[in-house]
């Protein structure tokens, strides 16, 4: 073991223990960025459960957990099941509400650990291949490069080396607040919501370390508007050679495949070889060379892998369905296992070498194999790929369009595959036409059905309800390709430097970003619809994840994808895919950034002040239509915190807890105008932090309306509500009745519905407000002259 | 032997069993609705969006909401975008996110109907995405002890204290006139 | 900020991610004891998921894992709530075997972090109190002093901040075993058994440094035999002195209100002033200074607090009920939360002067204050004691015993208490019987309710049951006083010498540990009747937590605590309190040392062997009779990797799995005789990992017969025998049915039943076995003479 | 309004809900049992803690448990400590601990009646711990989909395929000596 040169480090948790005692004094330690003097350690460098307490309480006390409980009963101790139907206590002596926070806060310590072992398990790789030393460097554009761990940990990490303490600090938050939903521990809504957004902002900073740590050292593009597109859809992969499919997130061993190709001369994917992936890995593939293949989002995972295309099939983790491997073995292809959190029971067979595993594979002595070495998946994927092509053209679990009606004919039409379809969908109805020789019902369900399979489960009859479904699109399925941005990651400076005036000040009437998993209520289309609605009018929309992806699904009348008629930047109109999961935080970032780099306000260790910034002036809103993982939960979350509103669809009701406002309770929605320390009503801006949508038409109204901010000009204001107004009247067919508490001045209404507007708001009663503009803030201690 | 889910009053997605307070669902459920909405001093009727998609007998769902509201005098929430029906029907619908309508009944002070004192005491769900619905009514149902609630939906919903069964559009539309004829 | 002199500290992930390049290089850094050739380093030092994943697997293939589903449903996601009866799969393709797994997994998780969360917030507190070099010595007798870090981390900590590090390590993997819960994560039952096993190794990595931590700084017994007698039971504190009641775990604030006592001239507990707790906390402030009370275990809570003798409550964490803080505000007592992961919804208090504090608890502004800061609590506690003692007097919320009738007479005798009671107690009967005039029935229920509290959740009539049963019980409650040991922590390396042997002989018929919660089926006092006859018979008997209290509730004939009976060593026939929860790796580290002390293995990163030896050599057994939390499900998973087995109560199988062989599956319960290679057939020994009995009974029974072990001489195995038979015929009323795969040879033979065995076994046909005596080992690579 | 636990056949213990698939429990009971009893090849009866010490009337469980055993020809499996009390009437009992018969009985090629082929396609379950027995019953109905299971004990079962309902001791006298009646 070499020992390092360089002067001694130190694990931040000793600093931050030390720091308890030296709160005010400057932290110079070793080569953590620490001794430099970039700008003063604001209060909360590495805050504890406790240290943003305040802060959460304080915007719970406007936008209130709003609780749906998903289940009356308990059954985390030996003590339940305990009934806890409204308001009942269990034996622990916990409620309903309390509990319903505490299942919150699990998913988002679920949600961030994921992010943070795959940041570890990622960066261990990585500091192994390229050296502790290798500098986090993202480019001439980008000088502010990881705001989220600026801002939350008070320091700027400048190696891959680093990371590991920004790491050990969420690692250990982690572990604090898991702790925290154990039996007998926790006992308020509201403590428990404080930790879960705590558990969010955790999150992205692990997601930020996750991705940077990729990014410098894959070479992917560096916040490139410009970031190529690339391909995505079954019909993007040539069959008829030997493909590889990754599925999941952590794209080690992918990489490894790429360079495997290279390494052995058979150039890049696509050439000798196909190279696709299911899920955020395909993103990261993709990023890495654009010749990669990108099937789909979780949804196309079970009718891809049972198409039979696949030769082999590699797994990572996360967003893996657990019937990958049984149902990879009914098609014959091999699997790989290639993470420790994911083996799936299969043999480790790491210290094999390569030939043999690749033997064992192809003669399916196993049904996969665990390799915990990523150069050697990667050797061993390609080789069984180009053994298995010529074997096993003929597998697949699909049927054939001629034997759908066969397939359907023992259906009884006892509706249990409908009752089981978590979107209600006529499967009954389909399955029971196709008995009766018309498959175009079934075929009608192919955009909609999300591929999870629970019909087929619930048939009595056996039948394979979604591979029916699949087999009557078949021409879609096959052939559907679409156009995708390739992930250009963090946003540049020089971006922010052109819109952060106009953010602030509302004349870009907003930031919408769309991710999230693929649990959606319509077809993932919908998603681009939305994505294209907004870019066309201004907003700048980004995306990650499954949703960036299904945004290319969505074509304009032109047969464009939203990809193809916007640009790439983080600027009006155009719309960016940031990249996989772990992107996310690039969009909280823009507007992290927004605060440092336009209004010059300090980052370090000053998260309160950013995040009151953030929900009053920076008027950004996610939208995870399709929500569903815990994963997205707390990212969610992390964005609540930082100050971004974000809506979800109707399943996201699931998620047990929504942040919602009461706008009638004027108190609550009054902040302080710094300037003088009054207190001003603001009006919904925003009404609420988590909302749920029904339908896209809701959702795309909520989507402008949550954009609006406080600080908006009257020009901006006037250019959000003739966003929010227009599609208003195109959806709902009306005036929005919250017009006179948005309008604060004439200058306020827009001009194309002047008239209508002003006799709308005479009708009302509608006086001007004494205040249209102001410099808000919910921090009494950003007041600069004290109120009298 | 025992089974999965007896049809008609048991909920109606397989996996939505929330705990040992589940809906009635009575025999003579029209007649007994009927007579529970007229006792209620304040019902309220909340809609979603299958009121401007299902169609019974080429009647849309939403003319059977506004019918029964108008029976009873009684304000409609109209949630999601789905006012625009109501407008093109002339009906005084109130427009409201389910969530946001669900938050306040919360609230033992709210009323949708200024010309009765809160609270309600009796809320109806007709046409809201079946999932969604049931999440909604579990909040009511553990948040809102001051209130019952109702549904008029084809689906049995464990989370309401009163709910229709599991029955197809023809029985629905006989259960739904059934009840629109008790109505008075 | 002080920079710390001496050699550079690396932290231990570093370490970890060099010594894959490193494996074999001895590592020398810094002041880690790394660079001691203590030991050479074994095969897994600091593993992750994978490292012992083989080993787990083996056993496992033995110790199948048995599954009872205590929901057919998943609700982790938004896709749900899923069903998963009998093998239907989820949306994400999980099916109830894995998902059940999943959950073990996901408690075990919970309940390692809570540990570790606590070592950690310990650590951090006790490092600024008494600084990183403050060195770990558990005086002359332990020069082992943390087998578990040693085995597990292959490292020899020398001082407070190098426990540091070994918390570093916990939290890493604690992550990423969460990570694998996500949906669409592991998907496989038996990898998610694995991540249970390394997060059950984990937790007793953790709780050994957080015991250690507590002991070396605070001057606990170190090990001590003899440590003194001490109260236990409501009854022991003087009513008329104000009373300060700790509840929890972490016993950093009740050690500072008894340092405040001291300092401000109050003397020692129990003289001014009563400090008192509940649960593990209590062991701990007895462990400082045995003046302080013990009230009892968390089933005391409820009818503690509602007696009104408490005039400030003080909150740590874990084991809390929930509605401390109602039951509390109720009869008028101030709560303190004074730990981050359990803020009750309470303002922050902390950077008020103490005497704010006071005045804003005496006169009741508020319900309780949390304060962060342990010294400042001691104060407060204090102080407010004071000031509401006399103030407080007549609150109460047990009604007297002549209220009784009248509160029990609304009572329609619905049933409905006792339908969630989770014991089915007849509260119903006693209820009814006490409307009419007959309290006795109602008293009788005193010690056998578990004070959960749910029965009066679901009276209509809203009847306090439990407080009717509480006030019924009055006479006992108010007087029962009862002797426990306090918590000796470790066990002494002189111990070990001299029982390592006959344990491992045999000879001493085993080990028995009584450990876990208060979710006791029949009265508590049974664990004490259990624990007095195994210490009776010769077994060493330990005990920890909860258990710990229940032992000390049970009278001999001659109406003495088991404590006052039996000697405290780790002795043949002595009877042992280790301590509070975390000190039950002081158990499972006499197993390890056994291994090291007396058969001289290494320990050094070489947990497989000591596994393989402890579960095939060291006759020892846990006994979790009313286990509960999610922590007794690590703790007892930690036991199991070690190779020890476990009893639950009945309630345990709602921890959904157990760890169950099949001896008639003769292969799975062969092992290697080191010396020649060959298979042996070694019957059931021990026959499962984690067991439920029904009754104490059968506990009892299943306790003597999981004691043997094949290395056992046949003169142990005749000991261990005697007992087996005995207890079998006493309670089950003939000879068990398994004796002819226990008697190996005739000299294994109970002399006291000879002729009777003889005759049972011929009649079965049983034959000698061939091997009798044999080096046992399910390791291939320890076998010193290979298989030709 | 809808209510917590209508009392004959909900889950006998408050809290108790598995999901979905839950035990029939017809009002015919002790006849339809019977008959499956009759037909079953193999059936098993396990017995448990508090056939020792509930008594009916002056009679304890156990012999009613011998009783049923002995119409049907039936092996007992003795759980927990309750051996004793069958050796004491001299029924031979096998003694096993539940989870261990439990175990077992997931193996379709297991038996504890050497004189009859495995599986035991019947498995009925008398006097265990109302919540020790449930999550057996669990384990079976998951993972031995080749046998039913019927509970005899005076709580409703969800986890098993068929459970009397919840009733008192009058009730299940009734039900218990019903049930032997139809043994034949
Ligand atoms: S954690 Fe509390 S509510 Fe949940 S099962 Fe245990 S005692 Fe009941
Ligand atoms: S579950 Fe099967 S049989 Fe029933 S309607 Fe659906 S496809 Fe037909
Ligand atoms: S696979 Fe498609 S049709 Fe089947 S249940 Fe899932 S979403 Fe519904
Ligand atoms: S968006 Fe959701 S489903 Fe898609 S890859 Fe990310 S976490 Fe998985
Ligand atoms: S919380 Fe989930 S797992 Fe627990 S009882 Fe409810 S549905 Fe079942
Ligand atoms: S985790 Fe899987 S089984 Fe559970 S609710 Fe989600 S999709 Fe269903
Ligand atoms: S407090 Fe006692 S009697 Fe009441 S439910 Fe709990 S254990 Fe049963
Ligand atoms: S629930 Fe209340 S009323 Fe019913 S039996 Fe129990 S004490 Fe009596």
């Amino acid at each position: 073991m070499e020992i390092r040169k360089g002067p001694a480090r130190f694990s931040l948790k000793e600093l931050r223990t030390n720091m308890i005692q030296a709160k005010d004094l400057e932290v110079t330690i070793g080569r953590l960025a620490m001794e430099e003097e970039w700008e003063p350690q604001g209060p909360t460098p590495f805050p504890g459960i406790k240290d943003l307490r305040a802060w959460d309480f304080k915007f719970l006390s406007r936008y209130k957990p709003f609780y749906a409980p998903f289940c009356d009963l308990c059954c985390l101790c030996t003590y339940g099941k305990c009934d806890l139907t409204a308001g009942r206590r269990g034996a622990c002596g916990i409620d309903i509400k309390t509990q319903q926070a505490r299942i919150v806060l699990l998913a988002c310590c679920i949600g961030a650990a994921t992010h943070t072992a795959h940041a570890r398990h990622l960066l261990e790789h990585l500091l192994l291949k390229y050296g502790e030393d290798y500098p986090i460097n993202l480019g001439p554009e980008i000088e502010c490069e990881m705001p989220h761990v600026r801002l939350v940990c008070g320091i700027k990490p400048k190696t891959l080396g680093d990371l590991t303490y920004i790491l050990d600090y969420c690692e250990e938050q982690i572990v604090q607040c898991l702790a925290a939903v154990h039996t007998g521990q926790e006992g308020n809504y509201l403590d428990f919501e404080s930790k879960a957004l705590h558990m969010g902002m955790i999150d992205h900073v692990a997601m930020e370390v996750a991705d940077v740590e990729q990014i410098i050292t894959y070479g992917y593009p560096k916040g490139d508007p410009n970031a190529p597109l690339t391909e995505i859809g079954c019909g993007c992969v040539d069959v008829t050679k030997p493909l590889t499919l990754s599925i999941g997130h952590n794209v080690a061993p992918s990489i490894e495949i790429i360079d495997y190709l290279r390494k052995a001369g058979l150039g890049e994917p696509g050439q000798a070889i196909e190279v696709a992936g299911l899920c955020c890995t395909a993103h990261d593939m993709t990023r890495y060379t654009n010749q990669a293949k990108i099937i789909g989002p979780m949804s196309y995972e079970l009718r891809f892998i049972r198409s039979g295309i696949a030769d082999v099939i590699v797994l990572d983790e996360q967003c893996i369905r657990t019937d990958a491997v049984e149902e990879a073995w009914r098609v014959k292809t091999p699997v790989i296992a290639a993470n420790e959190r994911a083996c799936y029971g299969l043999p480790d067979l790491t210290e094999l070498p390569v030939e043999a595993i690749v033997n064992k594979l192809v003669r399916r002595e196993i049904k996969g194999a665990a390799i915990f070495d990523p150069e050697k998946v990667g050797a061993v994927a390609v080789l069984t790929a180009l053994r298995m092509q010529p074997l096993r053209k003929k597998y697949k679990a699909i049927p054939d369009i001629d034997q759908i009606k066969q397939a359907a004919s023992p259906c009884t039409f006892c509706s249990k595959c409908r009752r089981n379809c978590p979107w209600d969908l006529p499967t009954d109805e389909a399955v029971n036409a196709a008995k009766h020789g018309n498959i175009e019902p079934l075929a009608q369900l192919y955009d909609r059905c999300i591929g999870c399979g629970r019909c087929e489960e619930a048939c009595p009859q056996h039948i394979p309800v979604h591979s029916l479904i699949v087999a009557a699109g078949e021409r879609k399925f096959k052939t559907e390709k679409f156009k995708v941005r390739v992930g250009r990651g963090p946003i540049l400076d020089t971006e922010i430097r052109e819109v952060g005036a106009p953010i602030v000040l509302g004349e870009i009437p907003g930031v919408v970003a769309y991710v999230g998993c693929a649990n959606w209520p319509t077809p993932m289309s919908d998603v681009g619809r939305m994505a294209y609605e907004f870019a066309r009018r201004g907003y700048i929309v980004t995306s990650t994840g499954c949703s960036a992806m299904a945004i290319a699904f969505y074509k304009d009348e032109e047969g464009r994808s939203p990809y193809e008629v916007f640009g790439g930047g983080f600027l009006r109109g155009e719309l960016s895919n940031e990249g996989s999961c772990v992107a996310n935080p690039h969009i909280s970032d823009a507007c992290i950034k927004i605060a440092y780099i336009y209004a010059r306000r300090n980052l370090r260790g000053n998260y309160e002040e950013i995040a009151d910034y953030i929900l009053n002036r920076v008027g950004a809103c996610g939208v995870a239509w399709g929500a569903m993982s815990q994963k997205a939960a707390s990212i969610a979350t992390g964005f609540n915190r930082i100050g971004v509103p974000v809506i979800v669809g109707p399943q996201g009701l699931k998620y047990r807890r929504l942040y919602l406002g009461r706008v009638e309770d004027e108190e609550s929605f009054k902040v302080y105008d710094a300037r003088t320390g009054e207190r001003v009503f603001v009006g919904p801006a925003p009404e609420h932090l988590v909302y749920v949508a029904e339908t896209v038409e809701e959702c795309m109204v909520w989507t402008a309306k949550l954009c609006i901010r406080p600080s908006d000009t009257t020009k901006g204001r006037m250019i959000k509500l003739t966003n929010y107004v227009d599609l208003y009247k195109k959806f709902y067919g009306k005036l929005p009745e919250d017009l006179p508490m948005l309008v604060r001045t004439e200058a306020d209404i827009p001009v194309t519905f002047k008239d209508e507007i002003m006799e709308f708001l005479k009708a009302k009663g509608w006086q001007p407000h004494p205040m249209p503009s102001i410099d808000p803030t919910m921090l009494e201690r950003l007041i600069r002259v004290k109120r009298v | 032997m025992a089974s999965i889910l007896p049809s008609r009053t048991s909920p109606y997605e397989t996996g939505n069993i929330p705990g040992p307070q589940m809906a009635l669902s009575p025999d003579k459920a029209p007649t007994i609705y009927a007579a529970l909405t007229k006792r209620a001093k304040n019902p309220l009727l909340i809609v979603g969006k299958y009121v401007l998609e299902f169609e019974l007998d080429g009647k849309l769902l939403i003319d059977y909401a506004i019918e029964i509201a108008r029976k009873r005098d009684m304000p409609i929430v109209a949630t999601a975008h789905t006012l625009k029906g109501f407008l093109e029907r002339n009906f005084p619908a109130v427009s409201m996110g389910l969530v946001d309508i669900v938050n306040r009944l919360q609230d033992p002070n709210f009323t949708v109907d200024p010309r009765k004192p809160p609270p309600h005491d009796l809320v109806l769900f007709l046409g809201i995405t079946y999932q969604f619905a049931s999440q909604g009514l579990s909040t009511l149902k553990h948040f809102a002890p001051h209130l019952k609630t109702i549904t008029l939906c084809k689906w049995y919903h464990p989370n309401a204290d009163w709910s229709f069964p599991n029955v197809k559009n023809e029985e629905w539309k006989q259960l739904l006139e059934a009840f629109i004829k008790a109505l008075g």
